[in-house]
């Protein structure tokens, strides 16, 4: 059961064309996907996967169960940043600890659709709120992030000219706008929006954008997962920089993680689907957000650490073995529907 | 005249084109999609899809006498998010 | 009634998307859709609305009534221009005069598109020829846009050197092949003739084109849409250069311009699908092939004059309030088919 | 009959679009596709044909006559090379006739799309293990390539400083890496194994890739084939530097190399269909994988000469005339199956 | 030898090349996807969908007494369509 | 300081990168997409889909000492596979 699901795994459409990206990049080939097709991509996954969710965010209501787990969601990305915080300054400094610990209490939007087309295939039902919970996780780890970095920075000699504040205190304007009006998060949350909105009050533009939205989506995600593949093999050579505390964080934090989603699942009472959902959530690191934003508001961190972690280890760890162990771990756990 | 030759984040783009023309230059010029390798290590195009992009090469011919007020305005920005300048000599075509 | 169909509007997917580009900019999100994406999506709607339109003017055949509807649409866009630019001549010199007129003579395909995916939605029928109309209505406004420039044009210095004629007269070669062979009226008309070829001669054809042209196009026009709120809300920001003169003009030449459109439509007895995309057309300005045209061919004109009215002001105004406007108007005169 | 199967190409909307690309440069118009948006619509092509004949091989298995048409096409790849360099030695200097060889030697993907998709309006079948033909034609090619150039160059001065090797000999780390893990063909064929994969272990993935690979193909080869119009047309002006010779060569070269193919087809005794794309495959030259590939290891050689007979000339000529042509020897030849 | 470096809109790089050749100049480079500020305002590649484009910077290096015909050929160019020139000096590596 | 440009095929640039840090070089900075005319004719991006791709420009500014070993490493592969390069005079900004 448990090895035929990681197989199962291992052999979808998704996965295999991310370890063809994988592969080509340590075979030497000299495939690439150049800028900014990748970002096509990207952006057309959160346009749909955001419509989508708000669509079915607006069959399901908005309901007790609904905005439980929504606000488990959005306590998981306070909670994880902290807690991975305090592990990663047992070797690093205050900056580049925030900066990691950000990325882990924010989420992958690629690896939950990797996910849910997992969850697609094994036919296993899950809810459009969980796109609602993933929304809402990107934003506020960031800012726990920002704020840890300057609590624990050595206070810098005053900067002098350029800049518009010299004060030295948290730049809170540039923190929220980078955090909540990042462009992908702002364009999840606004599909979100538009999918409920539509579905509420025109269903019949739904149709229309079903092949766009919803027939497309699982091979545009090959295509991307490619890229990705090419990307975070890429990333492995920062690895030998970051070193082995940070090489083991990046793939026992995950599992830890999903371990802890578990168990608000289980007193939730969260459908498999949606337990397995928010697990993922849980356990996936952002590379896509987080970064952005951390090159802006802490500078002093080096991207190269956060963005390995998360991309080059992390984010192959959850897609390839986390995927299917989560699910092991919730069919365990949580009773069938 | 003067030409200043800044390659830094693309992220930063924006507020280094500010601070140039706060600091009185009439133009600029902007080319991203830049790679290249530095004091910070190896940036290339590879994450472009998560909005933090590659560096820009930022060009901006000035008057001897506006120099000292672009590199005054330009300096702290490169200190704090990396980023390098450099000048030489032209003359208007 | 009329606020119903207004609201119906508002609340569709494409204008959605639409004012999510513009709330992005107005907010201060970093989301952007780099370059050649929407350059990607402008070719494709094109490339499909002419295919599609070509195709139906195959069924429909070249009757009277096809022969008469497209030649008065290139007769206002002949007319438009003209008037327009008496208008503006009160405020604006001739050169500036001329490429705005030149503008409102012309078309906006996206104005179009949105205005059949509205009918499509009201499930109210229109007819492929109407793409004809579009299709030729874009390069003559943009010859009397020279015209007029030259006309008005206080006689220049002669230059010397680099240039292959001195004589300073109209270039016409450039002029007509700016107007006529431009890269998006010479692949609009293309794929028109394509799509009536293929529906003629192997219709087999036509239905592997479907997913593509067909099923894939409201979802694309959402994406489309979703860059031209973000970068007509940039556009916005030059309207101060333009002054009041110019923000009354844009607000009120289309509906005076739908105005005259609805007369032409009574006058021919169109039907009220083939009605509201006349008045479209009448009403629109166009921020494709006219810019690029005026920027080779009338220099002296100031481009963020002839943009900022066309794309920042007149574009959304036709999208979000003119097209339901102007359908309450039709069904006030056209009698349901 | 005859005429009728060369109409039925010219009047299908990929050739049309092919045509409506030269058009526009040959009339001036300023239509580009700028790029990486070719790239993507090259990338899916190869993406998708290779996952659809991955899948198809699945379902037809690889019985002896599957390898040998693999084998006999493998061979072809070789041996064309061969007998083109002596041919074009008659004029050329062997860097330049080894690497127009090569060119001839390899294949086409967009070619062989072509031909499916007429053989599809045909309503003629063809089998899934002609893609893998397709793949395993590209690279031996480039290897007869390189070791031809190598055997009749002069050998050069020893170039000193900066190259890893000094030895003037052939880098074959270098030639085998450019051969076969060029980023076309190890897309290609990664797709077609991943599509082998997830046909044979999870056969539930297959529908959601079909409207991505499958459903989308038709529109993207059109617009594909616009840009190869485009560019092929700007290839035409280096042909004036080619001369009358290497015109000659890339008209005469693809009917013969057909006609090899036809007499290896009615020897294997292939279907009608599996014959044309055997025909196409031997016909065809590469623009893709060999260009870049020369580039690299044969840089005395002038890329405009085996760019402009490959892609200018040789590609049109199979795609307009070339395909039905062969098509019609088939039908003389080939048994109806 | 002098390297002259011409930043102008898309639309008339062509025009500018042919001038800059027909001058006697043997090569040239252009990079595209140029934004910029000049005195005729901002120019961004939002409206790249519509063929207008954003700026090229063309770079040439000539011998030193081929500065005069390119610069005459490409003056009136400037002046007409708008873009701005600069030379400096430069060596053959 | 000395400002070094290189301009060669894009299939290179990653060999010229590898040469100019192995010479010494601290940084470079590269831009793709580059058109343009040279000895080997014009160069356009028409046959990006294929990965032949167009220019790339590079750009490196060193220390006067280190201009030879750079110049060194990189001359033998401009004359292997095409390409200029040219130096000017540069200070930090
Ligand atoms: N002082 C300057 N330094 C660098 N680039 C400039 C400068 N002035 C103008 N430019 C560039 O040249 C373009 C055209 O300039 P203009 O014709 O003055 O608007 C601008 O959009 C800028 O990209
Ligand atoms: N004189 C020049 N000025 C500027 N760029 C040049 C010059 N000569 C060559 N180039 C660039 O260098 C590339 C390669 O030159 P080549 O190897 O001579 O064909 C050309 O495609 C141009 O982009
Ligand atoms: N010596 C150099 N020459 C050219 N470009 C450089 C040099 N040093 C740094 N750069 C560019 O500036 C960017 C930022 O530099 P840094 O902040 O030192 O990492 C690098 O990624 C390079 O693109
Ligand atoms: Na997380
Ligand atoms: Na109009
Ligand atoms: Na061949």
């Amino acid at each position: 059961m448990q090895s035929s699901l990681v197989l199962q795994n291992l052999l979808s459409a998704p996965v295999l064309f991310f370890f063809l990206g994988i592969l080509g990049v340590l075979v030497g080939s000299d495939l690439e996907i150049p800028a900014p097709l990748p970002k096509l991509f990207s952006l057309y996954l959160l346009l749909a996967i955001g419509f989508k969710g708000g669509m079915e965010l607006a069959h399901s209501g908005l309901g007790s169960q609904v905005l439980l787990t929504i606000g488990a969601a959005v306590a998981m990305s306070l909670l994880v940043p902290l807690t991975s915080f305090l592990v990663l300054r047992l070797r690093l400094d205050g900056a580049n600890a925030a900066a990691i610990a950000a990325s882990y209490g924010s989420i992958s939007a690629v690896t939950f659709i990797t996910a849910e087309s997992f969850l697609n295939v094994l036919e296993v039902g899950f809810d459009g709120f969980m796109v609602a919970a993933l929304a809402l996780m990107e934003s506020p780890a960031i800012v726990v992030g920002v704020v840890l970095a300057k609590l624990s920075a050595v206070p810098e000699e005053s900067e002098s000219g350029g800049e518009q504040d010299g004060n030295g205190g948290l730049r809170w304007r540039e923190v929220l706008q980078e955090a909540f009006l990042n462009g992908s998060v702002y364009l999840l949350v606004g599909s979100l929006v538009i999918g409920w909105v539509v579905a509420t009050f025109s269903p019949a533009g739904l149709e229309k954008m079903d092949p766009f939205t919803e027939k497309l989506f699982y091979g545009a995600l090959c295509f991307f997962l490619l890229d990705m593949g090419i990307v975070a093999a890429q990333r492995l050579r920062d690895l030998q920089k970051a070193g082995a505390f940070l090489i083991g964080f990046s793939l026992l934090a995950p599992p830890l993680h999903a371990l802890a989603g578990l168990l608000v699942s289980v007193l939730l009472g969260l459908s498999q689907g949606n337990t397995l959902l928010f697990m993922v959530l849980c356990a996936s690191a952002s590379y896509i957000a987080v970064p952005a934003a951390m090159r802006m508001t802490v500078p002093q961190a080096n991207p190269s650490l956060y963005i390995s972690t998360a991309l080059g280890l992390t984010f192959p760890f959850n897609v390839v073995i986390g995927i299917p162990l989560y699910m092991v771990l919730t069919r365990q756990f949580i009773p069938v529907g | 005249m003067k030409r200043i030759d800044l390659i830094l984040s693309e992220r930063e783009v924006n507020r280094v084109c500010k601070a140039i023309t706060k600091a009185g230059a009439q133009g600029y010029s902007v080319m991203r999609h830049v790679t290249g390798l530095g004091l910070s290590g190896e940036i290339s195009e590879a994450m472009d899809f998560s909005g933090l992009g590659a560096n820009a090469h930022v060009i901006v011919f000035v008057d001897d006498d506006l120099l000292a007020a672009v590199g005054a305005a330009v300096r702290p920005l490169l200190k704090r998010y990396g980023g390098v300048g450099f000048v030489s000599t032209a003359e208007p075509l």
